[in-house]
């Protein structure tokens, strides 16, 4: 398919950027084949084609989730420079990294077959490891990457164990075929399959950073470079719930009893653990990796619904998350390299420093917060209701306690910014390039939450 | 092909003997040969060469390179092996889908030559 | 080749595979040296392996046998960059015990 | 007009996107055009919507502009609903906004953050003109959460230290417990009924019996939502601390408008509350309770702002209590007085403190009638307003919750009379120590007191006209007056047959107005004695006289004797309501739980203990526990 191709080629032509001393027009060129790519991808739109085999179709769930992960990939890479700083003397390398990682994302979201999950998964990973540990004499970076590539490894196990199970039991990776299997035995109890199935769920519980498979994010998140977290937080999250609600609403749905409950737990555990414990930290970027934890566990409310609703839920939280998100990690990153502070008092008097980054930090702390008239309201909308109409009253009640947790972390930039004196009184300046994209990100979180239809129903 | 466990039978002959061979071998020269430890026997046997410092060391990072972009490579043939076996039914395509796999990986081993890995200067 | 489980019957496979693979968490669990873990993930890849191997052959499936191959190749390619990660980590602290790497917590 | 509907809310979205953008860049008085034009501008379409409403006859017209959410077989319009008791609420909002808005522009007019007040304030309107247009209750509850950032926007409007922090944290906190309340009711709503949008909820719940549990549940949580927004026990403490503001958003939000989103809510939803007896019963005795308990509070406080902040709290207390005796009428007619009075009364609070320079305790004040006599008299309507004195605003209203809670409950009716007499005694405290006696504050003060501008005592005189002759609106058939209100709320109310009457004999009613007049006279003249001629220290001749003299000098201890039986016990409960019920137990709650909160929080982050070790472990732990859970989970099945 088109856009893997696409995704490829520039991965390999970024590579090849300082070997053949082009390295200068590399972001251009990765912007360009994420763009096309894109394009590519939303052709595919209503075509529900499959490819290589059957081992991919390209439905609608598919193109949405793909288009989120390459917007976001790109709004990345144009930020690239200013992260990096001086130290981008492996420019072409990484950005290559971060576009292959993204082939590993559309992979993920459009399987159609258990081997493709796992090279959609260990692509995405794999990279994720590298970039975790970019910054190669920072001791947090190091300990960033080897943590995450020890766990990362280790839940690889298990996931490859369900997979072998689940292969075991149905004779098949192809998902259409393990889906009838399902259907067939969903009345008796088949313990391979089910412990094949609990095994691919620990796997992916792991990805997307539920609890108790969630110790690695706040320190890999912290570790990281801020916009390598970015990227985690976003793409990765995104592009791993994809696939993870495909899978199990494609295969498992059947034997929905069986698995429910422990989703409900993990979804549970991991709300109150991401919400409180980010109560009390004072890194910013640790802050978020707690609160993505937090919001990873509202989204797994969405795994439960009976019927399509949760794929639109997902869908739409993933684009109003990730969004904002996105411009939080960016502005922390900003705001890091000019005060020198990782923590929230780095916020003071950021409306004197410069207005619209201030507006922006409001916009999306309000929008990762649930307050309505943002994007993130109509997320945490959606998942709700899709909850409540498959009968999960009081699962939902605990989720809306926890979103209020929530709000209050996320005033902290807020407020400090609003209603503090700044430290210093420098001006921030930016380019101008990255501030319509900022401004875009934001006005993307208004319009959502005033027009939540102008997301497709996938 | 019916095969019963006593066709195995001469793989667990072979595996005793092998084992038993090492084993004898170690054993043996501990005790026939005769015992003098002095201290320059007691160091490292480097071909010769003077030993410097503890061996425990990290080797020079060119073997380590070398060592993972071959297991890489190496690793990627195994992909040959189902091709091999049923490259007459796959025809053209199947040519063709291997030769972009080979390419693929040329591309990486460019990458690789070009940016120096392996020179060992 | 199918009889080969009328002998061994898949239920061994299974059992064999399921105590290397808690080999290696119990290796993952117990041990500190970072390269030692990384040794122990690779025994849990390989039991996996060796189960895909035996579920081809049961349901005479050659599918199976191929996954293993694309295993072993990201296993290759996991390696590569776990080892470079190890390797980046001792020039910094020459130590690769990972409970000196408890910086990041709280 | 009523096409016109959607630009009254848009408006002072539009003012709002331009003072916002525009903040630093255009003149104040620029701003202050665009702030109080487009609610001018909506005031005038509203108007327009009114007398087509009346031409009409009070037929209720929902406007549907596009679907807004689809989401499986849920859809949410958005859609505006247009009846009588939405133009009753947008006529309050835009009319009292407006004077407020044009009071903000001699108030602000030295603050920095002039454009950005603005833009704050038009915010605002935008939020609640959406919560009280809204035709279903995802609107409303978008409206709700939008008044509730903009009042935490306000509040904090000019603070920068701690102290700050620490009264939103409990606005915040108590808000978002009410918040939640309504959004599990929002929720059960669209379990029960399958869509949110108001008419179709109301007509489908007619099939429900009395006091049907589902029923219940919905509006006992819809009420927590209400407690939380109109501050009422035990949600209440956020409302007196939010008075950190500037005084026009005291008046607005925090008086007139915001906190009685809760009871436009409840009366919104009335058909539903009727059918829950149980809940109305609760929804009565919590605002009897809130209403008694603030009254005593206000007592003795001392902060000018403080003592309107929790006399806002005892009178939606007696709003509430009206829903819960079904009176919804009486209710929205209260609602509307008060929002004259009490903004009034606001804005009358404003006007002394911007004379005194910022100074907000009413000890150092005194005698100011000499020196503000617009404020003064303006003042004085509002406080005989408040403590209904006929013939202004409050005393209609309050008789007609005086008399539906007669013909109702005993215990109600005595609580709610109690309380009046304490909403006369402290209002006439504060406004004898304010207006009368001598001044008690500094000579620099003195020397700058000064009278407001126009812009700020032209909405004082407009309020006070609305205050004196709002009630007529409401003139009860025992004056021989005709209640313009209840029958032009007989259109949203009259379909629901469960209202009880309130009928109550003439004979009682007379006796009630006789017996409330006479009482604030009574009071009048003790808090007069008590709080305009009181010597501070007296001579030692005075201390010699004989004793006649001194009996009569002392008015035979009358005085004393008041002090001993009347006013110490009042200033105890009053310090014990505030002391210990509001400081230790509603405080010590929700600092306690923030505290639980944080030490879990604490707890989980040890937790977090960096070694790569002990996260593996604890996968492990969590697979295991995942396996063995489920596989039993199966063999139970």
């Amino acid at each position: 398919m088109n856009v893997v191709i696409a995704l490829t080629i520039t991965g390999i032509l970024n590579l090849f950027g300082s070997i053949f001393s082009y390295r200068k027009i590399t972001p251009l060129l990765s912007i360009i084949g994420l763009t096309t790519a894109i394009v590519f991808n939303s052709m595919y739109w209503n075509t529900n084609q499959s490819f290589f085999n059957h081992m991919m179709v390209v439905d609608n769930y598919a193109v949405a989730f793909g288009t989120v992960c390459m917007v976001l990939a790109a709004c990345l890479i144009i930020f690239y420079n200013r992260f990096m700083g001086d130290n981008d003397h492996h420019l072409p390398e990484v950005l290559s990294v971060i576009v292959l990682s993204v082939d590993g994302a559309i992979v993920m979201v459009s399987y159609t077959n258990l081997l493709m999950l796992f090279l959609g998964v260990e692509i995405l990973s794999i990279s994720f490891y590298i970039l975790a540990g970019l910054k190669k004499k920072d001791l947090g970076s190091n300990e960033a990457a080897i943590k995450y590539f020890l766990m990362g490894a280790f839940s690889t196990g298990f996931l490859l164990l369900g997979i072998t199970l689940i292969y075991g039991a149905t004779a098949s990776f192809d998902l259409s075929v393990i889906s009838e299997y399902v259907k067939l035995n969903s009345t008796s109890t088949n313990y391979l399959l089910l412990s094949g199935v609990l095994l691919i769920l620990v796997g992916l519980l792991f990805k997307v950073a539920a609890a108790p498979f969630h110790f690695w994010t706040p320190d890999v998140y912290q570790g990281a470079p801020t916009i390598i977290t970015a990227f985690f937080a976003t793409v990765g999250k995104i592009a791993s719930f994809g696939a993870f609600y495909r899978l199990f609403q494609m295969c498992f749905s059947p034997i929905v009893n069986e698995w429910s409950g422990v989703i409900m737990v993990v979804a549970i555990i991991t709300m109150f653990i991401g919400n409180i414990t980010a109560l009390q930290q004072k890194n910013l970027k640790r802050m978020f990796a707690y609160s993505s934890i937090a919001h990873a566990g509202y989204m797994l409310l969405a795994l439960l619904s009976h019927d399509y609703l949760g794929g639109n839920a997902i869908l739409f939280y993933s684009i109003a998350y990730g969004i904002s998100s996105m411009s939080a990690f960016i502005i922390i990153h900003i705001i890091q390299t000019q005060t020198g502070t990782d923590e929230a008092m780095g916020f003071a008097g950021l409306v004197h420093k410069n207005k619209t980054l201030a507006m922006i930090t409001a916009i999306s702390m309000l929008s990762l917060s649930g307050i309505p008239l943002t994007a993130g309201f109509f997320g945490k909308f959606y998942l709700f209701s899709s909850a409540i109409e498959s009968g999960y009253v009081l699962l939902v009640c605990l989720a809306v306690i926890n979103s209020f947790i929530g709000i209050y972390y996320y005033f902290k930039p807020v407020i400090e910014s609003y209603f503090k004196d700044s430290i210093t009184d420098d001006v921030i300046k930016l380019k101008s390039v990255e501030t319509i994209l900022l401004i875009f990100l934001s006005i993307a979180t208004i319009l959502l939450g005033i027009f939540p239809g102008l997301v497709p129903a996938i | 092909m019916n095969s019963t466990p006593i066709d195995f039978f001469p793989i667990v002959i072979q595996f005793f003997v092998a084992a038993g061979f090492v084993g004898i071998t170690m054993f043996a020269t501990h005790f026939i040969g005769p015992k003098l430890n002095t201290r320059k026997k007691l160091k490292p046997f480097e071909s010769g060469v003077q030993s410097v410092g503890n061996a425990r060391q990290p080797f020079a990072i060119k073997y380590f390179l070398t060592a993972i972009l071959f297991v890489l490579f190496d690793v990627e043939v195994i992909f040959l092996y189902p091709y091999a076996v049923n490259f007459l039914e796959l025809g053209m395509s199947g040519l063709i889908t291997m030769l972009l796999f080979m390419g693929l990986l040329l591309c990486g081993l460019i990458y690789v030559i070009r940016s120096g890995a392996l020179d060992w200067e | 080749m199918n009889t080969i489980l009328s002998i061994v019957p898949i239920q061994y496979y299974i059992i064999l595979s399921a105590i290397l693979f808690s080999i290696g968490v119990m290796g993952v669990l117990t041990r500190s040296n970072a390269i030692i873990i990384f040794m122990s993930v690779e025994i849990m890849l390989n039991s996996v392996n060796l189960l895909l191997a035996a579920f081809s052959t049961y349901h005479n499936d050659a599918a199976g046998q191929i996954f293993v191959f694309f295993i072993m190749a990201v296993a290759a390619a996991e390696v590569a960059v776990g080892l470079a990660i190890i390797v980046m980590i001792y020039r910094n602290i020459n130590t690769i015990d990972i409970y000196n790497l408890n910086k990041l917590k709280g | 007009m009523t096409d016109l509907v959607w630009l009254v809310p848009l408006l002072p979205l539009i003012g709002f996107i331009i003072n916002g953008l525009g903040f630093g860049k255009i003149s104040k008085n620029t701003a202050a055009i665009i702030g109080c034009g487009s609610v001018f501008l909506s005031l005038i379409i509203v108007a327009g919507i009114f007398y087509e409403d009346l031409g009409r006859g009070g037929e209720a017209v929902q406007k549907t502009y596009f679907t807004w959410i689809t989401a499986g077989n849920l859809s949410i319009d958005f859609s505006l609903l247009i009846d009588r008791l939405s133009i009753v609420m947008m006529l309050i909002v835009t009319g009292v906004g407006l004077l407020i808005h044009i009071y903000s522009v001699g108030y602000m007019h030295n603050d920095v953050g002039f454009g950005k007040f603005f833009a704050y304030m038009n915010l605002f309107m935008f939020s609640m003109l959406v919560l009280v247009l809204g035709a279903n209750y995802v609107m409303l509850f978008i409206g709700w959460e939008g008044v509730g950032l903009c009042s935490y926007l306000l509040i904090g409007f000019w603070y920068k230290n701690r102290e700050y922090t620490a009264a939103a944290n409990k606005a915040f906190i108590m808000n978002r417990i009410g918040d939640l309340g309504f959004l599990l009711g929002l929720f059960l709503i669209f379990k029960t009924f399958g869509t949110s949008d108001f008419q179709r909820v109301f007509s489908s719940v007619q099939s429900f019996s009395s006091g049907d549990i589902t029923i219940t549940l919905i509006t006992l949580f819809l009420f927590i939502g209400a407690m939380g927004k109109s501050a009422q026990i035990p949600l209440f403490t956020w409302l007196p601390d939010a008075m950190a503001g500037p005084t026009p958003v005291s008046a607005l939000i925090h008086a007139a408008t915001m906190v009685t989103a809760g009871i436009y809510m409840i009366a919104r939803s009335n058909i539903m509350y009727a059918l829950a007896p149980s809940t109305s019963e609760f929804v009565a005795v919590v605002g009897a309770l809130t209403a008694l308990m603030a009254g005593f509070i206000a007592l003795t406080q001392t902060d000018i702002k403080k003592v309107l902040a929790y006399s806002t709290v005892s009178q939606l207390g007696y709003m509430f209590v009206a829903l819960g005796l079904t009176a919804y009428s009486s209710a929205m007619f209260h609602v509307m007085t008060h929002a004259f009075f009490k903004a009034l009364l606001f804005l009358g609070a404003g006007s002394v403190i911007h004379a005194l320079s910022g100074e907000q305790n009413m000890r150092k004040m005194g005698g100011l009638r000499k020196h503000l006599p617009i404020t003064f008299i303006t003042m004085a309507i509002a406080t005989l307003a408040i403590v209904g004195f006929p013939p202004f605003a409050g005393f209609f209203s309050k008789d007609e919750i005086l008399t539906a809670a007669y013909s109702h409950s005993m215990f109600l009716f005595v609580i709610l009379s109690l309380t009046s007499v304490l909403t006369v005694l402290y209002m006439f405290r504060f406004f004898f120590l304010t207006f009368f006696g001598e001044f008690r504050g500094t000579k620099y003060q003195i020397d700058h007191i000064h009278e407001s501008p126009k812009s700020m005592t032209l909405p004082l005189l407009i309020l006070m006209v609305l205050s004196a002759v709002g009630g007529g609106l409401g003139i009860p058939e025992a004056l021989g007056g005709k209640h313009f209100l209840s029958e032009y709320f007989n259109h949203v109310f009259g379909g629901n047959t469960r209202i009880q009457s309130h009928e109550v004999s003439h004979f009682f009613e007379y006796g009630l107005m006789i017996i409330s007049m006479v009482l604030i006279i009574l009071i009048y003249q003790f808090t007069k004695q008590r709080y305009d001629k009181k010597v501070i220290g007296k001579s030692v001749e005075e201390l010699k006289m004989s004793l006649w003299y001194k009996l009569s000098l002392n008015k035979f201890y009358v005085d004393e004797l008041y002090d001993k039986i009347i006013v110490k016990p009042l200033n105890g409960m009053s310090n014990f309501f505030f002391n210990s019920i509001e400081k230790k137990v509603i405080d010590g709650a929700v600092n306690g739980s923030g505290q639980t909160v944080y030490f879990l929080s604490s707890m989980l982050k040890s937790l977090q203990s960096g070694n790569i070790g002990f996260y593996v472990l604890m996968m492990v732990i969590g697979i295991v526990a995942i396996l063995f859970f489920s596989l039993i989970n199966t063999i139970t099945l």
